[in-house]
């Protein structure tokens, strides 16, 4: 069968007009899809720390612990040059709003577990110039410490003093390394990760684990079945500062 | 016409002086050691990588680069190799997982004369740490 | 016996000193006998409203009916007149720092009541220019109505909104006057005087009395055993806007 | 010496002006009224009131006053008698507890030209107010 040159150029041209048509519809379709897939099933990691619970057994620190091992935290004897992800304060100084006069001392001074409240309006993450810290699609406020500059303008931004600086090389001060997780090197800020390392691998983040007195309640705040979602129904809850409008995903039980 | 002999000494000055590393090293003996690769440590429990030789020899640093940047910022861990394997997206426990740093990354790096990049600064090598651990707790 | 003129002088001048003497020793152990019985039984009025007892009977409003009948509350039509001692506003309107985007909405919606929280620092009666609202030493924030010039001042100076201006003659607007309790008059501001009147007779408060569920305990908060105290001891309590300084008397257990 | 007429008819007329408002009302029969007390009904079931009715007649505003300034400023409502009874320091509960307002108080006080002293904007008549609760809660 021989074809004209009419007809060439007409099978060419739909042929084009076809493939063309293809690409318009997957690449209409498959955002679409992802975001129907995303809005099945949205992650918001969030965290319940029950005071009660932790006021049982004041001082045991086992969540720093195990935190710091995990992370190659270094242990800084110059308070200036401090590097902490989870740390304690006592309630009076986390909660001003949330005391009386009237309180027993052993709720006011009892010690408070802190650690980054991965916002859902995070303000360290608009201010950072590099992106080098940003919020994920389940809600954890990242770090990558390959782009930080150490400007330490989301230091200055985080109200909850969640950020540190390494102002020295962290590793003559880390007791011992765990060689699955990298230490931080000077001139980079860091801040608790909510162990996305270990969320990776189907693990709770080290702290959570580490509780004798499973004060810690961690899952997707997203989830209205999930363990935190169901005691912030039954429970009295506050967050970390509220007015300000970052949206702590880490609620305290009184 | 009379200044040829000018010219073509200046010349010679020119490329002997562009050239004196190379006989300089060839005098000192180490242009010799550099035609000779050096001597890897290859995994004893491993007899194929993520990628071909070739491949890891010539375009390891982007795979890296790619590898971070899917952990990192997208949280990507999953490595599909060329041969169907799947690996983690780790230099720890991938890369170092087989590989021993000092005896075979160390070993190429300073023969290629690029040694020491600023993965370390960070990234631990578990070998040399399980040392420094097992030092630091008697 | 014949004395001579400087006898005289001498027991003139002495008779002088010993009465003078007297009274300057009448003077000091006076003031200072009254301060130690007042140290020995110091008494600040203070009320625990237990929310969580309100919310399982909301909209009873038993305590409101109770106040409006004890102190002629008129009860006006136009909203910009109204008069109110006790009333009820929204949790999530009263405690916005206290508000998780999780909590249920039995909590978030339901009506918290509200009073004059009789302050211990009360801004309303550091701006009133003729001392017509006064603190007493039993913590009560006290007005005088006949006193009051009608200037609004401490309407303005008031955080928590518990005062209330009479724009009106209130008269009409009170469906049946208690001839025991004056109404007040067009011009003058009232609130809530954590019904003095029936203290003074050894009562409590109107609204605690009327309460079907028990939500309000009233008692002095200077004595470490009173039943407010107590309760403020064993669970958790909260202030209306505390960071304003001005030391709310009245306290919610959520 | 020739103005003496114009002085004392002048110091006649200014005489004359300043008594007027008497001369108007012994013409119109009111000063006689005057001088008969008015037809006060006194409590049935109390003899003696918290003070000496001469005591009472002059000075029981002041009382009133005091009274306010104890028990508004002072919270104190306790009042000890000239013969030792006690009474509470109360306008309603106390004066209005013997005396009926409109038979007593105001008949008084219109007979004296001081009717309606504004206490009444506020403090309530039992009796006039239990009327209109029964009137207004058929």
């Amino acid at each position: 069968m021989k074809i004209t040159r009419k007809d060439f150029l007409r099978i060419s041209g739909l042929s084009l007009l076809a493939a063309g048509c293809k690409r318009a519809a997957e690449s209409v379709s498959q955002p679409a899809s992802s975001v129907r897939a995303a809005s099945t099933q949205p992650v918001r990691w969030g965290m319940v720390i029950d005071l009660s619970k932790c006021r049982e057994k004041d001082g045991c620190n086992a969540c720093i612990h195990a935190c710091n091992a995990a992370h190659n935290i270094p242990q800084i004897a110059n308070h200036a040059h401090e590097v902490k992800w989870i740390w304690t304060e006592p309630d009076a100084t986390v909660f001003p709003s949330a005391q009386t006069d009237f309180a027993p001392q052993t709720v006011t001074e009892t010690k408070v577990p802190l650690l980054c409240n991965h916002c859902a309006n995070p303000p360290c993450t608009r201010v950072c110039p590099t992106q080098a810290t940003w919020k994920r699609d389940d809600g954890i406020v990242m770090m990558d410490w390959h782009r930080c500059i150490g400007c330490r303008y989301c230091v200055a931004a985080c109200p909850y003093g969640s950020r540190s600086f390494n102002f020295e090389d962290p590793r003559p001060s880390i007791e011992s390394i765990n060689p699955d997780f990298p230490t931080r090197t000077k001139g980079v800020v860091e801040k608790c990760n909510f162990c996305e390392e270990r969320l990776a691998r189907g693990l709770k983040p080290a702290c959570v684990d580490a509780c004798p007195q499973r004060v810690f309640t961690f899952g997707n705040l997203a989830d209205p079945e999930s363990e935190p979602r169901q005691l912030l129904r039954e429970r009295f809850a506050v967050q970390r500062e509220p007015e300000l409008g970052t949206g702590p995903s880490v609620f305290y039980l009184v | 016409m009379r200044d040829r002999v000018w010219i073509f000494a200046g010349l010679a000055f020119f490329v002997a002086a562009l050239t004196c590393p190379a006989w300089y090293a060839v005098a000192n003996g180490k242009a010799s050691n550099k035609s000779k690769p050096p001597n890897l440590e290859l995994p004893a429990n491993q007899k194929e990588c993520v990628a071909p030789a070739g491949t890891m020899r010539a375009a390891h640093m982007q795979m890296l680069i790619q590898w971070r940047e899917d952990v990192v910022r997208h949280g990507d861990r999953r490595f599909v190799a060329f041969n169907g394997k799947v690996y983690e997206k780790s230099l720890t426990r991938t890369c170092l997982g087989c590989h021993n740093k000092e005896q075979f990354c160390d070993r190429c790096h300073a023969y290629s004369g690029v040694s020491d990049p600023y993965c370390w600064n960070c990234h631990n090598d578990p070998q040399t740490v399980a040392g420094s651990r097992t030092r630091s707790t008697p």
